[in-house]
């Protein structure tokens, strides 16, 4: 199957498999990565991606099948182990300390070996621009945003000298231009004869860079092929398991009246923002990280205290001044960082899904239980969660379902306003469909809907209307189905 | 708790009356024996012509040092000082008494190795008030008897006297001791629960209950009280302290007796002695012992209850 | 506390309750302890002794309810030595003047507003962790037990010299019907209360949500700061009424009376199996882990343990009874 | 450069209100001198000789358990093993053993001690808080029973000499043992691999293992280390009090933590560090000496108790609020 020549494998997974309680996230795979290549692996969320390269660095314990790297078999390996046989890694969800600054983190755990203090910020600062990531290496993390933290975990992974760099889900939090320098540094390491795995749910990115993709579905490995020998379409049928005409439905119409208007929000960070949305309408929000998207809609939806807010809701003011009281107005938000403040992971499914009607769930102070199963048990059927039951904890599902129950818990409260902070994120083609579909029914149904996404295409094909957002300012509006992407993004970048 | 101070009368706010020299009171004050001590100070100071200032050592021995060289920082003529443990203020009083600072050692003697580390003492002597209870044990019951003794805080100087000056006087005896044990603190609830527990497993076998404060023995009279039966309301109590409560048991309880120690009379001697310590005056004398009452309902009229 | 339990929101079958017991280090110490104290110790099966054990019982279980619900929110208590004290010296103090029903109340109240006071420094400060509320709280217990100290002088109070009518107490105390002690009776209404509040309630969800995630549960419209509100104010109040009993068994009020509490209702908490860490717990667990402490006490004294050794074997089996837990959970979860 | 400054005046705001509350007692009490009424003696060299001297135990056993906290656990029994080691050191030294290899057993009982709390509470995942408030109940238990709850003084007056041994002026060995345990804990941590595997394990222990830093092994460590402060503060103590008693710990653990807490260490791990809690243990040392100097027990009996309380909880307060503060304006 392998259509790959030349070299010998570097890597050579044989037939291994992995079970969790109620999952079988590994069913007999067999791969092979070979120096020098970018071997792109795609596959709808829980798939067992993520699984398969923990396996390979160490954190989980394959139960069957044999592993060899670099011509040695792996059988135990510890995460110590793999890094200093040449194998790195950056995890899909992120993995730095917040409380150090930049350059340990990219040392940590070597920090005499390093050269100290001096070596470490040194040596940090060197690498990160060779990646052209500007941040100060003295900075704490926590105080990064979430692109910055992503550029800062493949200098991380750079400074191992490896023979294989795995990176999973590497560009859900990267813009365009840091983008186009990850895909510079991937050709620089390719050219080194150093091994890639790419993990992706962008198939653009696949295509765009990767030698050899394989493509995964419920465990297995589907198959393995040259990039240049297989076409979109077949790379996503075989993902799905059927075929999908369109990645995108067609634009939802939208003539309402004005619902929500924001007469003006300041921050430290935005200036005097001014917003409307109309009811059934899909509102855009483009823009660079870090240029006040967020804080915008954290700001509106009462989740960070501002100094200056007014807002109208049908034409009178609101007071907006936590979610709860956004919620009690019919307004509801997907938050970008699921792991902080969309999950809790200790809890079961059901009580995730459940969190924001608990309160129309209450009678009399009492929570009627009954209902809430039932509620989980439809929406978990509505949005194709895979679990095994609404009562397994969250912490066990993949990325991808974890995102999917988090938009169930606000799909149940039928919003008036959804606000969606990079809803696909980390999101399979096959359940983004179904997410656009459901925006699609939420405006239909007459909802609205304000979308924040990196991913320009989404964002274009999705919205009735797109605002670029540039440094705290609104500066642009579009109509998407004239306007180009690039008259949208050198909007975006032109700063005031 | 932390170190600190106040000067002598309530009112005299940093303007401690001239010439006359200060008196540093070091002791536990969440202890109500002895926050009960410092109003007896207070109260006769100025007779015995001191100046007093009280300082906290929070039960603890590291405090205690902290407070003594508080005192001598302030340049306190003397230092009365209830110690946490028989040993640890040894080398803070030594420096201080070389610093010409007068340490009266009070409550508790000397332990026989500190015998130079306080300029003298004035002292109730609690193995004497051990064997004043087994005394009174005996006397109430010449056939011999059966009990049980709660002691004070485990580790605590009065507790470790009074159980040596206890344990000593009725071995070989006819009075069996049939089970000792300690609270981790002077709390009436852990005394009541001890004595819950002995009452469970002893029954009618106690015929007294030995227990080292009269707060204390607040619990074991609960517990006593909460078995209702008839060999319960028989069981003689000895209690310690003389206090409100001690005087009170003493009338309430069928068989209580209370070996008192009068904080007024202790802290009265404690200035003198240090007054004619600092005077050099011949009559001074080292060791100073105030022999206990013993409160018992006979006696009781001989007597008036402190109000503490 | 096999998985299954951990959920949430009820329908504890009888399967999973007997699991539970054999699965359950806690009770299988407490089992053994009581199976060898009752051989060496006839006297441990008396009716007698299970009333004492009941009698002991007391304070510490009501402290460590009220923490059950705090340590399941995430966040911790320290400040209840204190008002343990300070309501037992008012109580008792005010009896004269205001009669003992409304002196109750008053100490009652005391402790509600020591609890609201503790849960509006947290919330202005936005002392969300658990480490900033455990000394934030350490330090008011310090201004508890002062203020108790400073307000009676550091005087032992006596319930016993009242002048006027003490039955409440007396009452509360020794009063009961048939082997149910009056004590035992307010015990058990604090624990379905407590019960239903945890398993049925919003208010319970919504303190257990906050221990799970306090931003997530926020920005899904989860009212925090009343969880908060919630878990200290009965907290305080719980330790109240835990005054209230210790006063009415010991007949004396002593400013200092709550410092063991402090600890002591934490480990009965944990001992229990509540996490510390929060988002995982109950108030029937702290029943079972009380129960632990208190029998360990008693059947203790009972075999003739000496105190100094009685020490190290409370410690010794504390960490035992955690860590057989813990290699419990983990083959649970493998 | 500028990064430096930056992170050095970081460094100085985060040491902020425990520094700023010191600067202001010294201020206060500076001012009260000025007034005859409240004169005190509070500068004088032997106030300010004792207030190091007091406060030295407390700072080296604050020096482990900053280490043990920075690694997100907790270690509540050195107020035991203090008290235990104090007892067993002046045993074997009046039963004859000399006295550098009594303090040697003492180390390696320290060892041991923390060898069990980093098993139980490292290697078994159990809750580090109960676990060592259980070791140390056994542990005073121990000593309970080694000395039948009597103090025990050393016979050998050379063991005094130990701590009390004045060098520079009237400065005694004490203060240099505890001047020289903060210097090796500021350098361990700020310059060792292991000291900064110490904040990563602490600041993110997920991400700290993947990252390759043996966790088990580094939170492990830190038990020992503060095991082995808190029993050469056990020898200290006894040194300087020639004597020891099993109960002295009692308070010791709750207090040393909240001080280095109010140091601006955090509990839940991965900030602080070996200076910010010296100040913290400072600041709480000067307080209770300034209070007692002021005698403000002459207004209310009990308040300054009352009065730390309050102080605690402000820094403690404002601490939290800045971090809010800070947290909001992003
Ligand atoms: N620790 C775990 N315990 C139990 N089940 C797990 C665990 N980790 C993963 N799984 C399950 O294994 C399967 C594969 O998960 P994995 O994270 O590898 O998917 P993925 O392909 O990376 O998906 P995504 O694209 O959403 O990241 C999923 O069904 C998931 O629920
Ligand atoms: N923890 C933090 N500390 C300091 N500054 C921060 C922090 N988080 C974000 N910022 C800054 O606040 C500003 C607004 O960030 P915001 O998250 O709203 O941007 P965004 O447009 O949503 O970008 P992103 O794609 O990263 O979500 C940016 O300048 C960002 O760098
Ligand atoms: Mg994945
Ligand atoms: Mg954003």
């Amino acid at each position: 199957m392998v259509v790959a020549s030349a070299p010998a494998a570097l890597l050579t997974i044989n037939d291994v498999s992995k079970a969790f309680p109620g999952v079988k996230a590994l069913d007999h795979v067999t791969l092979e990565v070979r120096p020098g290549r970018v071997h792109g692996i795609v596959g709808e969320n829980g798939a067992g991606k993520s699984t398969l390269m923990k396996i390979l660095s160490g954190v989980y314990e394959k139960d069957s099948g044999e592993i060899t790297f670099d011509g040695n078999v792996i059988d135990k390996v510890t995460p110590v182990e793999s890094m200093h046989m040449g194998l790195a890694i950056i995890y899909q969800e992120l993995n730095l300390v917040n409380t150090m600054s930049v350059g340990e983190n990219v040392f940590l755990g070597r920090f005499a070996e390093s050269g100290g203090r001096a070596g470490v910020h040194a040596k940090a600062r060197a690498l990160l621009d060779s990646i052209g990531c500007k941040v100060d290496t003295h900075k704490q993390v926590s105080e990064l945003s979430v692109s910055d933290k992503q550029m800062v975990e493949i200098a991380k992974a750079l400074s191992f000298d490896s023979k294989l760099i795995i990176m999973d889900e590497p560009s859900s939090s990267l813009t365009n231009d840091e983008m186009q320098k990850l895909i510079k540094i991937i050709h620089e390491l390719k050219a080194k004869g150093i091994a890639i795995i790419y993990i992706s749910h962008k198939l653009d990115e696949i295509f765009g860079f990767c030698d050899v993709v394989t493509v995964m579905r419920d465990g297995h490995v589907i198959d393995t092929r040259d990039v240049s020998s297989i076409t979109r379409n077949e790379m996503i049928s075989m993902m799905v398991g059927r075929t999908i005409e369109n990645e995108y439905p067609p634009r939802p119409e939208c003539a309402g009246e004005t619902i929500l208007e924001i007469k003006g929000i300041s921050t430290r960070k935005l200036r005097d923002v001014k917003l409307t949305l109309r009811k059934g309408e899909i509102l855009g929000l483009v823009g660079l990280v870090g240029s006040g998207r967020t804080e915008l809609v954290r700001a509106l939806f009462g989740a960070d205290r501002v100094a200056g807010k007014s807002i109208l809701l049908d034409g009178k003011p609101v007071e907006i001044n936590s979610p709860k009281d956004a919620i009690n107005l019919g307004l509801a938000m997907v938050p970008e960082d699921r792991k902080l403040q969309g999950l809790l992971l200790g809890f079961a499914v059901e009580q995730n899904i459940s969190l924001a009607v608990l309160a129309r769930l209450t009678k009399r102070g009492f929570i009627d239980t009954k209902g809430e199963s039932s509620i989980s048990d439809r929406q978990i059927k509505a949005l194709n969660i895979k679990t095994p039951s609404g009562r397994t904890k969250i912490r066990s599902l993949s990325g991808g379902n974890q995102q999917k129950a988090i938009l169930g818990r606000w799909l149940e409260m039928s919003p008036r306003v959804l606000i969606l902070d990079e809803p696909t994120k980390g999101i399979d083609v096959g359940a983004k469909y179904e997410i656009y579909l459901l925006m699609k029914k939420i405006v239909e149904d007459g909802g609205s809907i304000i979308l924040i996404s990196s991913e320009l295409p989404e964002v274009l094909h999705m919205s009735n209307r797109v605002n670029t957002i540039c440094d705290g300012r609104i500066n642009g509006e579009f109509d998407p189905a004239v306007a180009s992407a690039d008259e949208i993004m050198a909007k975006a970048f032109e700063f005031a | 708790g932390s170190g600190t101070a106040t000067p002598a009368a309530p009112g005299a706010a940093g303007s401690p009356a001239a010439g006359m020299p200060t008196l540093a009171f070091i002791a536990q004050m969440q202890n109500p024996s002895q926050a009960f001590s410092w109003k007896m100070y207070q109260k006769n100071a100025a007779k015995y012509g001191f100046n007093v200032i009280n300082l906290d050592n929070g039960g603890d021995v590291q405090k205690q040092t902290a407070a003594i060289n508080n005192a001598v920082a302030q340049k306190v003529a003397a230092i009365a000082i209830n110690p946490v443990d028989e040993a640890g203020y040894v080398p803070a009083t030594t420096a201080a008494m070389s610093g010409g600072v007068v340490v009266c050692l009070s409550m508790v003697p000397p332990a026989a190795a500190a015998i130079n580390a306080s300029t003298c003492s004035v002292s109730v002597d609690d193995i004497l008030g051990g064997q004043t209870a087994a005394k009174a044990i005996m006397a109430a019951f010449p056939n011999g008897a059966t009990g049980v003794e709660i002691g004070g805080q485990a580790g605590h100087v009065a507790a470790n006297n009074r159980h040596e000056g206890f344990s000593k006087a009725v071995a070989g005896t006819n009075i069996k001791v049939l089970d000792y044990k300690n609270p981790t603190a002077w709390d009436t609830a852990q005394a009541q629960a001890i004595a819950n527990d002995m009452i469970t497993k002893y029954g009618d076998k106690i015929q007294f209950i030995f227990c080292h404060w009269d707060n204390g023995a607040t619990g074991v009279i609960n517990a006593l009280k909460a078995v209702n039966q008839p060999w319960a309301n028989k069981v003689l109590i000895i209690g310690v302290d003389g206090n409100k409560t001690g005087f009170a048991q003493v009338q309430s309880w069928p068989n209580y007796i209370s070996i008192a120690q009068n904080a007024e009379t202790i802290t009265s001697k404690v200035m003198e002695q240090s007054m004619k310590w600092i005077k050099k005056d011949s009559s001074a004398v080292k060791a100073n012992i105030i022999p206990f009452d013993v409160i018992t309902k006979d006696t009781i009229a001989n007597f008036t209850a402190p109000e503490w | 506390m096999s998985a299954s339990t951990q959920r949430l929101g009820g329908r504890v079958n009888s399967q999973t309750a007997i699991n539970l017991l054999k699965s359950n280090p806690i009770f299988v110490a407490i089992a053994a302890l009581a199976v060898v104290t009752s051989f060496v110790e006839p006297q441990f099966l008396t009716g007698e002794n299970l009333n004492n054990i009941i009698r002991q019982f007391g304070t510490l279980i009501f402290a460590a309810l009220g923490m059950t619900l705090v340590i399941m929110a995430g966040f911790l208590d320290l400040s209840i030595g204190g008002i343990i004290g300070l309501v037992a010296v008012v109580t008792v103090t005010l009896i004269d003047t205001v009669g003992q029903g409304p002196a109750i109340l008053i100490g009652l109240s005391v402790g509600l507003g020591c609890g609201l006071l503790n849960s509006a420094l947290i919330i202005s400060s936005g002392a969300l962790t658990q480490a900033e509320s455990l000394f934030i709280t350490y330090g008011m217990s310090l201004v508890y037990g002062a203020a108790a100290l400073m307000y009676v002088q550091g005087v032992t109070q006596f319930l016993t010299y009242s002048k006027t009518s003490i039955a409440l107490f007396d009452t509360i105390n020794s009063g009961g019907i048939g082997f149910l002690s009056v004590s035992a009776m307010i015990f058990l209404v604090c624990l379905a209360i407590l019960y239903v509040i945890e398993r049925r309630t919003y208010a319970g969800r919504a303190i257990v949500l906050t221990g799970g995630n306090k931003v997530a549960a926020r920005l899904a419209g989860i009212p925090i700061s009343r969880s908060i509100v919630i878990i200290y104010s009965v907290s305080g109040v719980m330790a109240a009424i835990g005054a209230v009993v210790l006063v009415s068994r010991v007949t004396l009020a002593d400013p200092t009376m709550g410092t063991p509490y402090m600890t002591q209702a934490i480990l009965a908490v944990v001992v229990g199996g509540t996490a510390l860490i929060g988002g995982r717990g109950s108030v029937m667990w702290t029943v079972v882990g009380t129960l632990l402490l208190i029998l360990l006490n008693n059947c203790l004294n009972l075999l003739e343990v000496s105190t100094y050794v009685q020490y190290m074997l409370r410690g010794a089996i504390l960490i035992m009874a955690i860590w057989l837990d813990r290699v419990k959970q983990t083959s649970v979860s493998k | 450069m500028n990064a430096r400054i930056i992170e050095v005046s970081k460094t100085v705001l985060a040491l902020q209100k425990a520094f700023l509350a010191i600067i202001l007692v010294v201020l206060a009490m500076a001012v009260f001198n000025m007034i005859p009424a409240t004169r005190s003696e509070f500068f004088s060299q032997v106030n300010l000789v004792d207030l190091l001297k007091s406060s030295s135990i407390f700072l080296i056993l604050a020096m482990g358990e900053t280490v043990t906290l920075i690694a997100g656990g907790v270690d509540l029994s050195i107020g035991g093993l203090m008290a235990l080691t104090g007892v067993v050191v002046i045993q074997l030294i009046n039963a004859g053993v000399p006295i550098p290899v009594a303090i040697a057993l003492c180390l390696l009982l320290g060892l041991v001690v923390g060898a069990v709390n980093a098993f139980v509470s490292v290697y078994q995942r159990t809750e580090p808080f109960i676990i060592t408030l259980g070791m140390g109940i056994v542990l005073t238990g121990i000593g309970l029973q080694l000395t039948d709850a009597h103090p025990v003084t050393a016979t050998d007056q050379g063991f005094q000499s130990i701590a009390n041994t004045e060098i520079f002026g009237p400065v005694p060995i004490l203060v240099l043992v505890m001047l020289a345990v903060v210097a090796v804990v500021y350098w361990m941590l700020r310059n060792t691999s292991f000291g900064r595997n110490v904040y990563a394990v602490g600041g993110d222990y997920e991400v700290a293992k993947y990252s390759g830093i043996n966790v088990l092994r580094t939170k492990a460590a830190t038990y020992l280390i503060c095991s082995l402060t808190a029993t050469l503060g056990g020898v200290m103590l006894a040194s300087q009090l020639n004597s020891a008693s099993s109960i002295a710990g009692d308070n010791t653990p709750l207090y040393v933590v909240c001080a280095v807490v109010v140091g601006g260490t955090s509990v839940a791990g991965g900030i602080g560090g070996a200076i910010k809690s010296a100040i913290g243990l400072v600041l709480l040392g000067i307080l209770t000496n300034a209070f007692s100097m002021l005698r403000i027990d002459t207004l209310v009996s009990y308040l300054p108790t009352a009065l730390l309380g309050i102080i605690i909880v402000s820094i403690l307060w404002l601490d939290s609020y800045g971090r809010k503060r800070k947290r909001e304006a992003v």
